[in-house]
């Protein structure tokens, strides 16, 4: 029998129609000592309108520099099934696919080590085991590695990189985003397990503009399927949506960012040399409408959360890139990024922040790329620009202006 | 596979670097079969859409909600529920939602049905709300300036039938972050929430030596208000300076700013990631400020309440919230939800310049 | 006989359909010393391929501190006249109008005082007198006194105020400019003789957001009508344009950013609540639209060249104002303004970048202004603000969630 | 008035603060008996139109190109033409063009012939190319790295056929600025050019003492490349940071920036300050450097050449370059104008992460 706290508080969320997470804590409670006093914890926080977690904390597993948050409650006296309440960073596979039989060996394993409480997922991509102790460690990892599974990153590392389900199950990625995960999971382990960065670095791949992996707002490197080819039209389709009551001029036409649609009651044409590639018609007549390749992806750079310089969302870096196995390209891309960023970038500088700092021309220079307009919004406004000695001797209207 | 959990383990028998099991061993033989070769789908009721593979082939999805925290006895039970349907096959998404995968057709009813029956919430595909992408709250982190379950709750309470039967007129993407760390996409969803603070950190002059590294916690600071003191080895903070984020609590434990009085919510509106119709846009504020007030934080229900409402009746068909204002207009959007535009609504840090309105174009809202 | 100098270059320029600006030098140089070798001196730069201007110089008229921008080259010795070669900026009448009479009167007073050269107009609006010497500045600013004429501003003072045509010419100007335009140069004269401020201060005013004058790009306070009654239809005239050619539909209501335009073919409609004010439909039709009451101005702070934060357009402070004689809100808007930026501004400091730099709460509070929406293009992103200690013990929200 | 310069000046006699004469004293009856009291206009061929008021009374303007830096004789000749034909009133518009205010209807033919007899340029009105805003140049600035007339001159007759008879999409508004000073609206034009240095200030330590304030020079400076050198008493530029822009220059003749053969002018392109349809928006870069090459400048005029054609074979109807620009995109920019794209268009200053494109949207040119 565990220990029981009142949680008036708590109880409140307990009512209404979602799913209750005070309902799982209770049941975790019912088994677990640490998942009761967290519970009891809780119910403080909620009554004091604080938390009471201590700040960070390091500890882990052998040979690994991260996988594991530790955490430590500030009131380990009244609850001290919370004094240790680490998280364990799993690895999840792309996609987020799963099988039954897996799901219970990680309950098993879990109600074993931990307080059996989970996140399935954290906002990276990871499986995150909530609530053991340090002791623990080790033995969970030993036994994750032996069924398959290892841990996640954490720390001033490559963090877990992530996927949309894409080909897996979506007719429209032209990628395949389950696999480049995976690949580049396994090409960069000791990248994932040893933090040896200024900062974290996060990769998000998805298989189109819809971006269902919202890999553009919060992932370093963010990989997202495209294509060059026309948009296949299958006409029939398009007026079965019409039949069904869907407006097409103003629901796809009046929408279209590159006003390249027309639609005269009967017949749908798209001028494709205007089409910036955004999904819209494509998704919101599902069937009607595909890509055709070639396919692709186009590379963006830099999102992240707030500190220090403001929230950014990745920007284009390289407008496309076939992704066919083994990856080389993109994989060398990224060394040579993170070799110039290890290089100098500031200790907790991301890789976007670096390049705001120095200017994309030292970036693309690094890593071997040509400026293209597709990386702006726009040129420049300000009449203020560097020139280095060897752009000096260059007359390059003699060439534009022949 | 099977998997084992030896009574005693040998901690030297771990493999390290070996990464993620291959994603092959957790797809269906159907998404197998078909992978990559998709041809269309179809959304056939809020929680379940199908998919059709170019072969004919077909894999229905069933969507129930989740709150994420998940104890193993609920997980056990939709794994239990997975094998009676689904052989054992099943996923989540990235909004933490649960997806049974259903490769034969006569075994999604009953599916259904068992899930209603056990109370599970079905739904959230389509233009209407979905799951709430969120963090780790007074649950787990030092840093939460306001839990994140908490809010998701009663958000998903309060609009629940969004998620289970009523459209909306696009996707409605909340987000919760219980800091401005915002671990999630905050900063880019439709409706979002994040943890706030209105007090200068309390410097523990004591501890600062050992437990804070200098250089680093004025590199911290975006708006370089920390300053040595060396008299002290420790740190003083120029309060005209200080926007109370909190980062430099991040890098350094001895700068306690949490306050019960004075923390809170701020909610933010109109981001969203993907590339469809507008570019990807930030979230921009919209209440700079509402209390703490557990259990269930009605103000920000009741603000939430006037933004949504507001967005329904006014946005088009396929317009996110952030397409709907960007077509009214800020005055616009203050006006028919009545929420006040404060002295906090206007930037004043790096690209304070580019969000002000240089142009005269404006409509009359009074 | 002035001196004459070979200018083969410069003789280039003469050439061509568009008024030679070479050709007016010629004609001064024929007449006056300094202009000979104001030309002289020209063929020397175009040769080289470089200015042969010193840098600044401080000259003036006793009382003012400024009006002459002081000019010596650097080449004295092989061009004496234009050893000194001064500008005399003369404030310009609102609008730009002249009578004969009066233009005789600049040109005898030029050829006797200076070179016989002059710009109608500077970029800022006064009439410039191009190339004096020193000692003919006290009288040549006696005898501009004596008939009526006074010198426009230079330095860290309010610059010369200029305005569009406005009411004198336009149908569409919904303030007096000219009037408001000689009103504030009046009212300000210390300010605009007597360089008090951190830098310089310009202010101009147009009848309508057409903004004939670049207000919005190049005054700290842009001054522009606008309106808040509905657009007036005269139908008739609409369907003379339509039959006249003009797609009314292509022309008009696809650029209407309001998207608030419908026109059947027949009938043109208007919802007057969703109109931007953009002036596009009305300018484009003209005659057939209006703006109707009630007029005033949007006030629009900070445009200034790129130094040093970069180019800045002018923003909103105050969405509508009234605007009658004798415009006391405006000139206690503009002290209020001008007093905390004395006091905050550093030295080459704009009021925009001095705004920039200490945000927009202070400057709204020290002119008694209240924040609104229409401010900003949109609120901000970022979720670090500053809150002031008696913010903390307001409660607004028990007010508007009620 | 009647205007009198006296031989003999008494500088005692001399009043001040008297401002500028009242407006009044300048305007046409007919404009005085309608001010403000307009109904509308009609534009009847490139250089004439007539404003027709309320009461129906009408002036007639016939507007003529002026290369704004004027001679007496040729004033004096304007004065004699306006009070031939208009009673003597006439106007200088805000971009420099004389207008003839005629009111009465007979004489608007008369004027016109005459003005073409004297080989008066005579056009600017409505949707073409007016006269170019600009500055002094090597005429008269110590800090000009490029002539402002001479452009104005080649630029000019280059598209004169567009100021006298073809018609544009929109107005084009032409500028030049012979330093980033900027002088006039180059920041906010169709399409612009500034003149520019591309090598560090040299150091004249010196004189620096002497001519120049520490504190001043160091704020001048946009990258904050500028630091002390105490021990000469002078300054160092940190030679990384440095951007030419010669700011420092600006305010301390010790450090001149002028270089015969590195310095020259960049094109920008898609400015304008009206409010209509699009709000006002800034001119970005669009050719970032070329040679200064008197007395025609003749790349500079090619380079337009490329740029004004692809507007006017591209842009619908009332679309400004800007605008036009805008809707196909800067790639497609590049891609019609042949213009290359360099690393000198990558924005790296203040507001360079706000030009970056976040977003998959993208044409494909190649
Ligand atoms: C667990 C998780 C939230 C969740 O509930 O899902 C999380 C939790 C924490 N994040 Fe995060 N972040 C998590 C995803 C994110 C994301 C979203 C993402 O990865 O897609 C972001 C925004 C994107 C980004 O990377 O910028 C994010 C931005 C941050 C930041 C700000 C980083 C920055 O550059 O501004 C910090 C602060 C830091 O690194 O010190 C942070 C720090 C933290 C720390 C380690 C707290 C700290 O200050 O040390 C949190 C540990 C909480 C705890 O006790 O468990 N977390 N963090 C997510 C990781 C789970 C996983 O591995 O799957
Ligand atoms: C399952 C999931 C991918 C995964 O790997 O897990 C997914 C799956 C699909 N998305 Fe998504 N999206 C998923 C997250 C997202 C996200 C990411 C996010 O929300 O963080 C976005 C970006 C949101 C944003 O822009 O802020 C996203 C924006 C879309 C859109 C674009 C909506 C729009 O018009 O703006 C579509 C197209 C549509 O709905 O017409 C779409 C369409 C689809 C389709 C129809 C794709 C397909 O053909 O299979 C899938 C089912 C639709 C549905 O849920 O309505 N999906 N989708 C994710 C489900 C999350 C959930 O539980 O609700
Ligand atoms: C004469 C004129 C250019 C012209 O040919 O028309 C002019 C000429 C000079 N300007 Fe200007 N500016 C002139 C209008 C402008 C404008 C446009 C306007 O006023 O509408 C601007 C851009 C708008 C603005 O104010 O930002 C302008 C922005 C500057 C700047 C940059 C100011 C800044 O804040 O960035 C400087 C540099 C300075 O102040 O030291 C400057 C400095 C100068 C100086 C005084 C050179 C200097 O560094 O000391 C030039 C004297 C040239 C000479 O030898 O005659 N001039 N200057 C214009 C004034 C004529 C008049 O009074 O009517
Ligand atoms: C005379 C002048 C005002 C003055 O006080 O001197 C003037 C006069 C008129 N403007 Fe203007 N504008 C004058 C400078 C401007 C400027 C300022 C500038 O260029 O520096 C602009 C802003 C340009 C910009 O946005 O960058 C300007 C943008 C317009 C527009 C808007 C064009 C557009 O659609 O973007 C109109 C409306 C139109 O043409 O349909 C307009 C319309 C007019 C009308 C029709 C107004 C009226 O009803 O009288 C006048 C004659 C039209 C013409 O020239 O085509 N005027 N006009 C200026 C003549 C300059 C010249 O010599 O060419
Ligand atoms: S991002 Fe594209 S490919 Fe991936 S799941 Fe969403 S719609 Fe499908
Ligand atoms: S993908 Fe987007 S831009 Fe392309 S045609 Fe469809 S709606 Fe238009
Ligand atoms: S948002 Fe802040 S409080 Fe919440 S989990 Fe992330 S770091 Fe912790
Ligand atoms: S709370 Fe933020 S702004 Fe205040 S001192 Fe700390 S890091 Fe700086
Ligand atoms: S700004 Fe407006 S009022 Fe002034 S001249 Fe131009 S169109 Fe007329
Ligand atoms: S003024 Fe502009 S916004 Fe208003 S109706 Fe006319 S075109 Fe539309
Ligand atoms: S732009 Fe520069 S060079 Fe030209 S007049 Fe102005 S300050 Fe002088
Ligand atoms: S030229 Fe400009 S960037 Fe270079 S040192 Fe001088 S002010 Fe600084």
């Amino acid at each position: 029998m565990t220990k029981k706290y009142d949680t008036p508080l708590l109880d409140e969320l307990e009512k209404g129609p979602f799913p209750s997470f005070v309902t799982e804590m209770k049941k975790a409670a019912a088994k677990s000592e640490m998942a009761a006093d967290e519970l009891g914890l809780l119910e403080k926080s909620f009554r004091d309108k604080v938390t009471y977690w201590k700040h960070g904390g390091i500890v882990g597993v052998r040979g690994y520099g991260g996988g594991v948050i530790g955490r430590y409650s500030q009131l380990a006296d009244q609850f001290p099934g919370v004094a240790h309440f680490h998280t364990v960073r799993v690895n999840q596979p792309s996609g987020l696919f799963y099988t039954s039989e897996t799901m219970r060996f990680f309950c098993d394993l879990w109600d074993r080590y931990g307080s059996g409480l989970t996140n399935f997922h954290g906002s990276t991509g990871d499986i995150i085991l909530l609530g053991t102790v340090t002791e623990n460690l080790e033995p969970l990892a030993t036994v994750l590695s032996m069924n398959g599974f290892d841990l996640g990153g954490s720390g001033s590392a490559m963090r877990t990189p992530s996927c949309c389900v894409g080909p897996a199950r979506c007719e429209w990625s032209m990628i395949d985003t389950l696999d480049i995960t995976y690949d580049l999971t396994q090409e960069f382990q000791d990248e994932l397990h040893r933090p040896q960065f200024p900062y974290k670095f996060k990769i998000k791949t998805v298989g189109c503009p819809v971006d269902c992996n919202a890999s553009i707002a919060r992932a370093d490197l963010s990989i997202i399927g495209t294509w060059k080819g026309p948009i296949a039209i299958d006409q029939d389709k398009v007026k079965d949506f019409a039949k069904k009551g869907v407006n097409i001029q103003e629901e796809i036409v009046n929408f279209c960012p590159g006003k390249c649609i027309t639609w005269d009651g009967n017949n749908l044409a798209i001028n494709n040399s205007d089409c910036l590639h955004c999904m819209h018609c494509i998704a919101k007549l599902p069937g009607a409408l595909k890509p055709t390749p070639p396919f692709g992806a186009v590379m963006l750079i830099g999102a992240k959360a707030p500190f220090v310089i403001g929230a950014t969302l990745s920007w284009v870096i390289v407008p496309f890139m076939e992704m066919k196995p083994p990856y080389e390209e993109i994989k060398t891309l990224i060394r040579n990024m993170w070799d110039w960023w290890n290089e100098y970038g500031k200790n907790r500088e991301r890789i976007g922040e670096l390049i705001i700092r120095r200017g994309m021309r030292e970036f693309l220079e690094v890593c071997g790329l040509e400026p293209t307009p597709e990386m702006v919004r726009e040129p420049r406004n300000d009449p203020f620009w560097f020139w280095k000695e060897e752009d000096l001797e260059k007359k390059p209207w003699e060439e534009f202006l022949k | 596979m099977p998997y084992v959990i030896p009574d005693v383990v040998d901690v030297k028998q771990r493999k390290t670097d070996i990464g993620p099991p291959h994603y092959k061993n957790f797809l269906p033989p159907v998404i197998q079969k078909n992978y990559g070769d998709w041809k269309t789908h179809e959304i056939l009721s809020p929680g379940l859409m199908v998919h059709i593979a170019n072969s004919g082939d077909k894999i229905w999805s069933v969507r129930v909600a989740s709150p994420r925290l998940l104890s193993t006895d609920t997980l056990r039970e939709i794994a239990d529920i997975a094998e009676k349907y689904c052989d054992g096959y099943f996923r989540f998404t990235t909004r933490n939602n649960i997806e049974f995968l259903v490769s034969d057709e006569s075994k999604v009813k009953p599916l259904m049905d068992e899930l209603t029956a056990k109370k599970y919430m079905i739904g959230g595909i389509g233009s209407r709300v979905s799951n709430i992408v969120h963090t780790q709250g007074w649950i787990h982190c030092h840093s939460a300036a306001v839990d994140a379950s908490a809010l998701v709750k009663v958000i998903m309470d309060e609009f629940a039938d969004y998620f289970t039967t009523k459209e909306t007129p696009n996707k409605v993407r909340f987000a919760v972050a219980c800091c401005t760390n915002m671990c999630g996409a905050v900063h880019c969803s439709d409706i979002a929430y994040v943890g706030i603070h209105r007090k200068l950190p309390r410097i523990d002059h004591e501890n600062f030596k050992n437990l804070c590294e200098l250089p680093t916690t004025m590199a911290s600071c975006p708006t370089a208000a920390i300053t040595p003191d060396p008299a002290k080895k420790s740190i003083k903070i120029n309060a005209d300076k200080c926007m109370y984020c909190g980062n430099c609590f991040s890098v350094c434990p001895s700068l306690p700013i949490a306050d019960p009085e004075n923390d809170g919510v701020a909610i933010v509106v109109g981001g969203k990631v993907g590339n469809l119709r507008k570019p990807p846009m930030f979230s921009k504020l919209a209440v700079a400020y509402l209390p703490n007030t557990p259990p269930r934080w009605p103000e920000v229900v009741k603000a939430t309440r006037k933004i949504f409402d507001a967005y329904i009746a006014g946005a088009k068909k396929h317009e996110r919230v952030g397409e709907w204002i960007e077509r009214i207009g800020w005055e616009k959007f203050f006006a028919v939800t009545g929420l006040p535009f404060t002295f906090q609504h206007i930037d004043d840090w790096t690209y304070a310049f580019k969000t002000f309105r240089t142009s005269t174009q404006i409509k009359w809202v009074k």
